[in-house]
C-alpha cells in the first residue's frame, strides 16, 4: 500500500533514489537530534547534493500541524522543514505503520509525504548509496 | 533542583530553568540548583549559541543573582567532561578553563545535603 | 503521595513498564517534554494504568501542536499547575 | 511473592526505610547512568546516611555475575557494587519482573538482594523519604 | 547489502521496530554495546525477524559477563569480525 | 566515521575509538573522524578524568599522528556545546578555549564530503 497526500505526485515515486537518505526517528523539541539531523539534510542540499528524507517512528511527529516554539523560546524544528522545497528535498517518506500506530492520517501532515509500508522502507534503503539515521 | 541534562542537546535544561522561575515567581526559595551527568555542561562558560537561540547560561546566573540560588556542579561528572574552574585547571595543568562562578564545583556531598536540608527536590533528565 | 514526572514518548516502553511497579496508592502522573505524546489517544495503553490521576504540561503540548489532540481523560495543566502539583505531593521523582 | 538468595536475612524487610533510595534502571558500560547513581549511593553512605538500592529494568544487569572491565579498559560497575557492604549498604532489592522479564534466577546474581513485586515496590517508594532514579 | 549496527537493549522496542522496517534481503544485524542483551535468550522476540542473520560482538559479551549466555542462533563475533563485517558490506547504519 | 557520543557518558566514544584502531591495524586508512551531535565533547582539551580511567582524547590524537586521521568536529554543534578553539574565542569574546589542534572545527559540509569520498561510512552512537 502507498498513498500520498495528494500535493506532490513527485514525492510518490521510491524509485528515485536520491545522493543521501536522512532518517528521522526523533521527535521536535524533547532532544536536539531532529534538528541535527535536518541541518544535515539542509547543508547537502546546498552542496548540490539530492536528498531524501524518511520519517520514521516518533520522527513522524515532526510533521504534525501547528507546532510552535518552545519553553524559552526554543526554536522547533517546523521552520525548517518549510525550508525544505526551497533546497529542493522533495523526496519525502514516511512509515506508514509509525503513522498508524500514532493515529496521524497522512493527508493531515504539514507537508505532502508517501507513506511506505515496511518492505517497501527496506526497498528505499538498498536503493540509497549512503544513509544517515537520527 | 537536580539536573542532569545538557542544554541543547535535550530539553531538560530548558525544563528546568523554566520551573526554576516558575517556582520563584511564586514566593518560593530555590536554594540550591545541582548539575550532575551531562547537567554539568549547562556550567560552561565557553557555550555561544546562536543570538537567536535561548542562552541558557544567562538564565542560571539570573537565577543566583536575584534570588541567590547556589549553582553546584558535580566535580567527578565535571572533569570528565570539560568542566573545570580556574583552580582545577591549574591542578591538571591546563591553560584554559570552562567554569566561572557562580558556578561552582563542589562534591557529590553537597548533594546529598541539599536533598535532606530542603523541603521538596525536584529532577530534570535529559 | 509522590508525584511522577515523565518526560519520554510511549515508544520508551521499558520506562512506562518500570513506573507501573512503583506507582503507588495517591499518587499522580505528570507528562512533561516528549512524555506528552502519551496524551494522545494513541498513547492510551501506556497510561491505562494511571487512569484518572495523570496530567500533562500545557507548555510542552502546544509547541508540539498537540493540544487540541489530548485524551479526554488527560487533565492538561499549565507552569502553575505544575508548581502546584510540587506543592502537593511531599515528593517527587523523575522517570527518563 | 518474596525470595532471598537466602545469604543475608537482612535484606528481606521493606520495612526498613533508609534515609534514601537510589533506583538503578539502566545497565553496567553503556551509559554512566549506573556508575554515577552508585556514586551518589556510595557518597552519601560516606556522610553517614542509611542508603537502600532498588535495581529495576535493565538496572538488574548490573548484578550478573562474571562482568569485567571493558573496551579500552573501561572500567565496569562491578567493583562499586562489591563496596557496597563496606559502606554498610545493605538494604538491596530487586524487581522480581525485571528478573522474570530477563530470564534472571534471583539466587544466581553477584550480591544478595530481596526480590519484590510491583506492589511492595510502591510501598518501598513510598516508604522512603528521598528517592533518586538513575 | 547493509550492515546494521544496534547498540540498544531490547527495553527499547521502538528502535527494535523501526529496524525490522528497514531490515532488507542480504542485510546484517551486529549487536554492540547494550545491545548484547538482545543476544540472550530473554531477547529472542526482539530479534526473531533477523534470524540467522544477527551476530553479536565478543568484547561487548565479555565485560557485561554475558559470554556463556548467548542464544544458539546468533553468532559471536570479535573486533576482528567486526572489522570483516563492514567489509563485507558495502554500507553500514547505526541504529540508536 | 561519525561519532555522536561523548566520552564518559555513553560507551560510544569508546566503541569509536576501538573500532577506529582494529581498522588501522587491518591496513586500512582512516581519512576522517567526524564530531557531531554530544560527539563533539570529545575534542575538549579540558577533559580531566582520573588517572585510572580511560584517557580518549589520547586515542583520538594518536590516530591523527600515526596514520594522519582528521579530526573535525561540528562547528554548529560544537559552539552550542562550548566547543571552542582560540579564533573562535576571541571571535565570542571569550577568555579561554576548549578546541585544540589535531582537531578542527569545520561545517557539516565536510561530513557531507567524506561521506562521498570515501568507501565506507560507520556510525557510532549514544
Amino acid at each position: 500500500m502507498n498513498s500520498t497526500s495528494g500535493i506532490s505526485p513527485a514525492t510518490t515515486a521510491i524509485d528515485a533514489p536520491q545522493d543521501l537518505l536522512i532518517v528521522l526517528r526523533h521527535a521536535p523539541h524533547g532532544s536536539s537530534w531532529l534538528r541535527e539531523g535536518l541541518d544535515v539534510a539542509l547543508v547537502a542540499a546546498a552542496f548540490g547534493k539530492r536528498v531524501g528524507l524518511l520519517f520514521q517512528g516518533d520522527g513522524v511527529f515532526a510533521l504534525l500541524q501547528g507546532q510552535s516554539s518552545g519553553p524559552l523560546a526554543q526554536k522547533g524544528t517546523h521552520p525548517q522543514l518549510a525550508m525544505l522545497e526551497m533546497y529542493d528535498i522533495e523526496h519525502l517518506w514516511v512509515s506508514e505503520a509509525a503513522l498508524a500506530a500514532r493515529g496521524l492520517p497522512v493527508d493531515s501532515l504539514m507537508l505532502p509525504v508517501t507513506s511506505l509500508e515496511a518492505s517497501r522502507i527496506a526497498r528505499l534503503m538498498h536503493s540509497h548509496p549512503h544513509t544517515l539515521i537520527f | 533542583m537536580l539536573v542532569h541534562a545538557a542544554p541543547y542537546s535535550q530539553q531538560g535544561a530548558l525544563s528546568a530553568l523554566r520551573f526554576a522561575n516558575a517556582v520563584v515567581e511564586r514566593g518560593h526559595r530555590l536554594s540550591t540548583v545541582f548539575f550532575y551527568h551531562d547537567g554539568v555542561h549547562n556550567a560552561s562558560a565557553l557555550m555561544s549559541p546562536p543570538q537567536d537561540e535561548v542562552q541558557l547560561a544567562d538564565g542560571w546566573k539570573r537565577l543566583h543573582r536575584e534570588g541567590g540560588t547556589q549553582l553546584l556542579v558535580c566535580i567527578a561528572a565535571g572533569l570528565r567532561r570539560g568542566l573545570v574552574d580556574t583552580g582545577e585547571a591549574a591542578r591538571h595543568g591546563l591553560n584554559s578553563h570552562s567554569v566561572e562562578p557562580p558556578f561552582e564545583l563542589t562534591g557529590v556531598g553537597q548533594l546529598v545535603d541539599a536533598m535532606l536540608e530542603n523541603d521538596r527536590l525536584i529532577t530534570f533528565a535529559p | 503521595m509522590t508525584l511522577h514526572l515523565l518526560n519520554r514518548s510511549p515508544q520508551s516502553e521499558g520506562v512506562y513498564r518500570d513506573l507501573r511497579e512503583a506507582f503507588g496508592d495517591g499518587d499522580h502522573l505528570l507528562l512533561i517534554e516528549d512524555g506528552c505524546y502519551a496524551a494522545l489517544s494513541s498513547g492510551r495503553d501506556a497510561v491505562a494504568a494511571f487512569a484518572g490521576r495523570v496530567s500533562v504540561l500545557k507548555e510542552d503540548l502546544v509547541s508540539r501542536g498537540l493540544e487540541g489532540r489530548v485524551d479526554g481523560a488527560i487533565e492538561v495543566v499549565d507552569m502553575q499547575g505544575f508548581v502546584d502539583l510540587t506543592e502537593i505531593h511531599q515528593r517527587s521523582v523523575s522517570w527518563f
